[in-house]
């Protein structure tokens, strides 16, 4: 096994003009993961969990420390520091974002946004439908959605959308921000035998879940945020 | 080896100019260009304008020659001037130096100097005259003597060649900004076609040669709604302007060595228009500008017409036709408009023929 | 990742006016917003340098008055630049600076490696000419000769932009606004360039149309992986279309990043206050 | 006297002062005429008073007249169509030119002929001023 | 002199017409204007072309060793101004021109603009001698297949004038003037190729 | 005073600048040299531009021919010639070999041109693009930038909206690559005579102010589509019905007594030469003389 990701005294503030304020969401955070590893962080409502998701993703940008990366394409590089492009690269190849939010192009249905992650990916178009329709059986989405427009889904729906989207294109770094948190109990549990069924196939994860019972025996391990340790 | 001969129109042409002579004299009436000059100034200042070549003396031949059609005594003046060597340019001549034979604004109550009707149609009551049917020479000698000889009330100092221009004193107030002299050569649209965007210079030059019912035309469009001018004659006079030329070889520039060589008349109109502009602070402000006019003679219409058209053009937004230099200048002039109007009249079958063929092709496509 | 940008963009200047001893200078210069208040000269693009790559696009956001407009009009030659460099990888292998090119060769650059969607459909339309004429111009400015293969690539191209083929010889005049959008969509894309400005595009469309206006221009780009540059006012546009964006204030570049990042953690006050008057 | 004032006493004089002015210089000298009197252009430069600019406000025809006395060229140059005022012209300027004699006695003849314009100028825009509208106040008592 | 500018200038212009609407094709205007006595300052054919071309509305410059006496000449003559390189409508590069000084003149010279191509210089070159001969082939307009050429001391300028219409209908167009009043003209649509020496 | 006319009317200075532009026109083929066109002693539209080309290039022993709509004697080719023998002596003809100068309003003569020849075409509407664009200052860009979608896209809407092109006279034709051009009101077939024609071809619009040329072999276009070739008008199994001449332009005539349509060549020099050379005596009367 070798280390996948290692993230490094990293910290994330906002400034708030408006209000002239800087408001800080995490401070020096070190963890690291090695392939197939899954990790969970915790930590109460405010403590920042969705913050390091989203500095690993770049939605948000670092503000101070690293995320080294082990880039199946690039080598080892710093999330924090890669150009746009790279980063762009890297959201079409190797890393996955998943969330409870769908954010979709209002007119495509379910299917072509399946198939546009593929193309994105430089794949040609009957090859993304394959690989499309292959993603949507596996995760359950009901055939008769697929030509439907996902604004219309239910949450769970939408979810297994999103998974689908995600991986799809065979991410070797999934992120997983509360995917499940507007899910019934029924829901939830697809959604975990699909994780595991990703975690079996050999994808590194990174999860933040809601509820801690959910995560039970499927982290390898748990950092906690306020306590600034793996357990 | 037999000779095919071809009869074709020369005869016919010869005939019909002779029929026009015939036209002209048959009557047994002549005309004296001297009558002509004395008695239609009218005609003879709009065909001077028009043909944008000062002289009393051709325009009365031409006027003569085309039997008072004021169109083709343009035409003949003008294809004249192309024969003509162009020996001299004048030293520029300066408004400011007119001889002033009337002069009225009506922007201003009085102005310095004083609102001057000198001789003008404006207040005649447009009744037919039929005293003129019976009018004699002893009759009008005897009224010309009356007229002259009548008390003039003595005006202290009468200089009508000095008096100061109705916009001075407004740039004197502030209302008008102080313009510097801008001595760029003009560019003369006889010995270089108009490329657009035109100079000023240029466009001032089309105008004054129009056509006085098309610039009348276009002006007044300008101002009752196809275009955005809102003018107030600010100034209006007729009068005459002094002409100089420097010696053609000597190289000194000494004014004093000029040579003199005549006057002529003219009239000149500076039309105020409100326009709203931006101050430095950004907000919209009114200020005034100024629209130009003035041709060869006594056209008074005509020369207010060019001062509406030369601010249109200036503006040159081209929301309105008249704001379309193109639009304007190209269309405007006598020669060139009744040319090609007339030019219909030429014969059209080899075209006619083209189209013919082309619509019985359309035709036989269609019915496949 | 070293693949060369397909269009970059370095220092582009526009400016309206000869500028004065107050705001000549651009290192100390006294403006109000983009304009010289002494002399009045507006400064439209400041120093504006950026790249496009293949197959991406770029979006441009900021209000009215920002110079995005202005930025895009240059790179059109719609306007001419004051001054900058601009290369395009397809022309002259992207050694030449197109801005110092002849405004002949400007034609050429436009009929075969350009594309523009007009906000105003007027603009990029002859309202008058039938549909598939004004698809074919394009393709006729681009060489093209045969009328049998310019129709059929008309028609295709209708078809793609949801005109119905009934519907192709009429005049966009007889369109609605949407449609006629889409007609110029059609046009600019007929002849396959590899680059694609877009210029408010949906704004003063009804939201159904706009929808599906986006939704046409992105699948163009995934499907034929044109690359495009989306100058909009409207966050929601940039947020649907873009994978970076170009943050613009009064002729600068003020931020740049990755779509998401610049809706979700704008770093600059002005980006700030757009995005929360968003949300 | 120069010639911007001898020109204009000439031309705007009465037509008899040329004339004899001329004649005096035909009778003494043999006056080899270079260009007979001939139709020509003169294009008219103006300045406008919108923006102060320059522009052509169209041409008039002059008659010229070059002629020379003594190895001295003298030109005529009149608005319109003046064969004899011209070639009386063109004699004159070559007497100055040559500054010949009979050119001496002239300034007080010149000085003379100028007063008469002036006189006849004045009575004009007398006359013309009749057409002056008076707008003077009524008096009040 | 017993020059007739009415029907010599017009002879010259024909000769001109013909040649440039026939590049490469030579035309002799030796007797044109003949017998006049010599000019000082260049040969006849310069002289009547100058006289043809020019009037107080062109500007021109001359290039040579004796260019300023040679402008003030035919200034004097014509009326037209003298003016620096880079504004001359008609150029006259005389034989003894430096060699440098005729590529700086299809350097400077004026090209015209895309909107106005006719707003380029022409420029009139001296050499000693013109002939059909086969150092160089000419294409283009006005030639039916090819046209051969031989122009003395061309090798000066034929890089620098191909340079100068890179980008037609930008250019500049050439009338050639050799020791015998030969003509030849190169309009800016002749494309010249060296022919290969062994 | 002396009141005489300069030879060939203009003085110097006046043909000096349209020799200029002529010059400058040879050297640019199809682009359109402006020029400050003078006012001429017949009226503008009437055929100033070609007159003023005519005058500035004629000298003493050139031989002229004026035609009109294709005939010599027509009262304006007359006219024409009149003016110009007036003003230069020059000798006139109507046999089209023996002419050095052949001034013409909306035809290209039958008997081929020769290299000595030169053709002087009246315009006018000079600007191919006008109908696309009427501002002077915009077609003049649009042929700057090399940009002639408009001409093509008139015709291809045409073959939309008729099924084939639908263009007269004035065809549009690309010279030598570049330049569109219009050919003057010529019928289209006579494009192809302008195209590596033997002689010069020059063209001028009085009105319009602008003189432009065609050198001898030169490659002239008339615009088509690849897969809708540019057609001439037919004249299939109608010959002319004095000569008996077919392929050449035929005017369409009503014989007033029977009522029927006859055909008769439009070149009516050329009509009168087959005659001759036939041997038969006929008076060819001139139908559109008024």
């Amino acid at each position: 096994m070798s280390r996948l990701l290692e993230v490094k005294d990293l910290s994330k503030s906002f400034i708030i003009h408006h209000l002239t304020k800087k408001m800080t969401a995490i401070e020096t955070i070190n963890f690291s993961l090695e392939e197939g590893e899954f990790i969970g962080i915790v930590g109460k409502s405010g403590s920042g969990k969705s913050t390091v998701l989203k500095s690993i993703y770049r939605t948000y940008l670092p503000e101070k420390g690293s995320i080294l990366y082990n880039s199946e394409k690039f080598g080892l590089v710093d999330l924090a520091k890669l150009s746009e492009r790279e980063v762009l690269y890297l959201r079409q190849h190797e890393i996955g974002y998943v969330s409870q939010f769908l954010n979709v192009m209002p007119r495509t249905t379910a299917r072509e946004l399946v198939e546009q992650a593929v193309i994105e990916m430089g794949r040609p178009k009957d090859e993304a439908r394959q690989a499309a329709e292959d993603a949507l059986t596996h995760f359950e989405l009901d055939p008769e959605l697929w030509d439907s427009y996902p604004n219309t889904f239910s949450g769970g729906q939408k979810l297994r959308l999103n998974i689908s989207c995600a991986i799809v294109k065979k991410p070797r770094l999934l992120l997983l921000d509360e995917p499940t948190a507007s899910l019934d109990d029924a829901s939830k549990l697809r959604v975990r035998e699909i994780i595991e069924r990703l975690k079996i196939g050999g994808t590194t994860l990174i999860g933040i879940f809601h509820d801690l019972e959910f995560m039970d025996g499927l982290c390898d391990k748990v950092y906690d945020l306020q306590k600034k340790i793996v357990v | 080896m037999a000779y095919v001969a071809v009869k074709g129109g020369a005869e016919a042409i010869e005939e019909s100019i002779k029929r026009l002579t015939y036209e002209r004299i048959h009557a047994n009436e002549l005309l004296e260009l001297e009558t002509i000059t004395a008695t239609m100034r009218g005609m003879v200042d709009q065909v001077m304008s028009e043909s944008s070549l000062y002289s009393e003396f051709l325009a009365a031949i031409a006027i003569k020659q085309s039997e008072g059609n004021v169109e083709e005594a343009v035409f003949l003046l003008r294809a004249h001037r192309s024969t003509l060597p162009r020996t001299y340019y004048t030293r520029v001549v300066e408004t400011n130096t007119m001889a002033v034979e009337r002069r009225i604004s009506a922007s201003f109550k009085d102005i310095p100097g004083g609102q001057i009707l000198g001789a003008s149609y404006d207040y005649t009551h447009r009744l037919m005259d039929f005293d003129l049917i019976g009018e004699s020479k002893a009759g009008m000698k005897e009224w010309v003597s009356q007229f002259l000889s009548e008390e003039i009330e003595t005006t202290t100092n009468p200089d009508l060649t000095t008096l100061p221009k109705v916009v001075e004193y407004l740039r004197g107030e502030k209302l008008f900004s102080q313009i510097e002299d801008d001595n760029t050569e003009p560019i003369d649209v006889t010995k270089q076609s108009l490329q657009f965007p035109t100079t000023r210079s240029e466009r001032l030059q089309v105008l004054t040669r129009g056509q006085t019912g098309a610039v009348t035309s276009l002006g007044y469009a300008a101002i009752r709604g196809f275009g955005q001018v809102h003018p107030t004659v600010g100034e209006l006079r007729v009068g005459k302007l002094p002409l100089w030329i420097s010696h053609p070889t000597e190289q000194s520039d000494d004014e004093e060595n000029d040579y003199y060589i005549g006057e002529i008349k003219v009239t000149e109109v500076e039309s105020f228009v409100p326009v709203s502009v931006q101050n430095e602070n950004n907000t919209e402000e009114m200020e005034f500008e100024i629209g130009y006019g003035i041709c060869y003679g006594q056209n008074e219409t005509k020369a207010i017409a060019i001062s509406i058209l030369d601010h249109s053009l200036e503006v040159g937004k081209k929301e309105y036709p008249t704001q379309d230099e193109e639009f304007v200048l190209l269309h405007i002039d006598s020669v060139e408009s009744s040319g090609f109007i007339s030019h219909l009249k030429l014969p059209h079958y080899v075209t006619f023929q083209s189209k013919l063929d082309s619509m019985r092709k359309i035709k036989k496509e269609s019915e496949k | 990742m070293h693949d060369k940008p397909i269009l970059q963009v370095r220092n582009l200047k526009k400016q309206y006016g000869p500028g004065c001893a107050d705001c000549a200078d651009p290192a100390n210069r006294i403006i109000e917003k983009n304009h010289c208040p002494k002399c009045q000269t507006v400064y439209a693009c400041r120093n504006i340098s950026f790249d496009l790559h293949e197959g991406e696009i770029l979006g441009i956001v900021g209000e009215s008055g920002s110079g995005k407009s202005t930025l895009m009009k240059c790179l059109y030659f719609d306007e001419a630049v004051t001054d900058g460099k601009a290369f395009i990888r397809s022309y002259q292998g992207g050694q030449t600076n197109i801005f110092e090119e002849s405004s002949q060769q400007h034609r050429f650059i436009r009929n075969y490696i350009l594309g523009m969607v007009y906000q105003n459909p007027i603009l990029g339309l002859k309202m008058d000419f039938s549909s598939v004429g004004n698809i074919a111009e394009k393709l006729i400015a681009a060489g093209d000769r045969r009328v049998k293969r310019m129709e059929e690539r008309s028609k295709e191209l209708l078809e793609h932009v949801h005109i119905p083929i009934a519907r192709m010889k009429d005049e966009p005049k007889k369109f609605s606004g949407g449609m006629q959008q889409r007609v110029q969509i059609a046009k600019a894309l007929s002849n396959n360039p590899p680059i694609l400005f877009l210029d408010e595009v949906t704004t003063g469309l009804d939201l159904s149309v706009q929808a599906s206006v986006l939704d046409l221009i992105k699948r163009i780009q995934r499907e034929l992986g044109i690359s495009m540059l989306v100058v909009s006012h409207d966050l929601a546009v940039i947020r649907m279309l873009a994978n970076r964006t170009i943050v613009m204030l009064n002729g600068e570049i003020i931020e740049q990043g990755l779509t998401d990042q610049i809706l979700e953690d704008p770093q600059h006050a002005y980006t700030q206050q757009l995005v929360y008057s968003l949300i | 006297m120069n010639r911007r004032r001898r020109t204009a006493i000439l031309i705007d004089g009465s037509p008899s002062f040329a004339k004899d002015l001329a004649r005096e210089i035909e009778r003494n000298y043999a006056v080899r005429i270079l260009s007979e009197p001939q139709h020509a252009l003169t294009m008219i430069k103006l300045r406008e008073t919108a923006k102060n600019s320059l522009f052509y406000l169209g041409e008039v025809l002059v008659t010229e007249t070059k002629v020379q006395i003594n190895n001295k060229i003298g030109i005529g140059i009149v608005v319109g169509n003046e064969e004899e005022l011209s070639y009386e012209l063109a004699v004159i300027d070559a007497a100055y030119q040559g500054a010949l004699k009979e050119t001496k006695n002239w300034t007080l003849l010149f000085e003379e002929e100028e007063r008469r314009i002036r006189e006849n100028k004045t009575t004009r825009e007398r006359a013309i001023l009749k057409t002056k509208v008076d707008f003077e106040m009524m008096d009040v008592e | 002199m017993a020059i007739d500018l009415v029907h010599d200038t017009q002879e010259v212009f024909r000769t001109f017409l013909h040649c440039m609407s026939r590049p490469g094709t030579i035309k002799n205007i030796e007797e044109i204007g003949r017998p006049i006595g010599q000019h000082e300052y260049c040969q006849h054919s310069i002289f009547v072309s100058a006289i043809t071309l020019l009037d107080a509305e062109t500007r021109f410059h001359v290039v040579g060793e004796q260019a300023d006496l040679i402008e003030e000449f035919l200034s004097s003559f014509t009326y037209s101004k003298v003016v620096d390189l880079q504004a001359a409508d008609y150029i006259f590069i005389m034989k003894d021109a430096k060699k440098q000084m005729i590529k700086e003149v299809f350097k400077e010279a004026k090209k015209g603009t895309l909107t106005n191509p006719q707003q380029s210089a022409t420029i009139l070159i001296e050499t000693d001698r013109l002939s059909n001969g086969n150092q160089l082939t000419l294409e283009g307009p006005g030639i039916a297949h090819t046209q051969n050429a031989e122009i003395v001391d061309s090798e000066f300028w034929i890089a620098e004038r191909a340079e100068a219409m890179k980008e037609y209908p930008l250019g500049v167009d050439i009338i050639l003037i050799d020791r015998k009043s030969n003509i030849m003209c190169l309009p800016r649509t002749t494309i010249i190729h060296k022919r290969e020496v062994y | 005073m002396q009141l005489q006319t300069h030879f060939a009317l203009f003085d110097e200075g006046s043909k000096k600048e349209i020799r200029r532009a002529i010059l400058k026109g040879v050297a640019i083929p199809g682009y359109q040299v402006p020029f400050a066109s003078r006012e001429m002693p017949i009226a503008r539209g009437w055929g100033t531009g070609g007159l003023q080309i005519t005058l500035s290039i004629i000298g003493k022993q050139d031989v002229l021919k004026v035609i009109d709509q294709g005939s010599d004697e027509s009262v304006n080719a007359v006219n024409i010639k009149k003016l110009v023998n007036k003003t230069t002596g020059v000798k006139t003809t109507i046999e089209t070999s023996e002419a050095t100068i052949i001034q013409s309003r909306h035809r290209i003569p039958e008997v081929p041109l020769t290299e000595e020849q030169i053709m002087v075409l009246q315009v006018p509407i000079p600007e191919p693009l006008r109908w696309v664009e009427p501002s002077e200052f915009k077609t003049k860009k649009l042929h700057a930038e090399n940009d002639y979608s408009g001409a093509w896209l008139m015709l291809f809407e045409q073959i939309m909206k008729y099924g084939k092109t639908a263009t007269d006279a004035d065809h549009p034709v690309l010279v030598h690559d570049r330049y569109v051009m219009a050919p003057s009101p010529i019928p289209r077939f006579d494009n192809s005579k302008i195209h590596q024609s033997e002689a010069l071809i020059l063209f001028g619009a009085g009105r319009e102010k602008k003189i432009y040329a065609i050198p001898p072999y030169t490659n002239v276009v008339s615009l088509a589509f690849e897969d809708y070739p540019f057609e001439v008008e037919t004249f299939d199994g109608k010959q002319c019905r004095l000569c008996s001449a077919t392929n050449v332009f035929l005017d369409e005539l009503v014989n007033q007594e029977t009522g029927s349509t006859e055909y008769q060549c439009n070149d009516t020099s050329y009509c009168l030469s087959m005659l001759n050379e036939d041997g038969i005596t006929a008076e060819v009367e001139v139908a559109h003389a008024r």
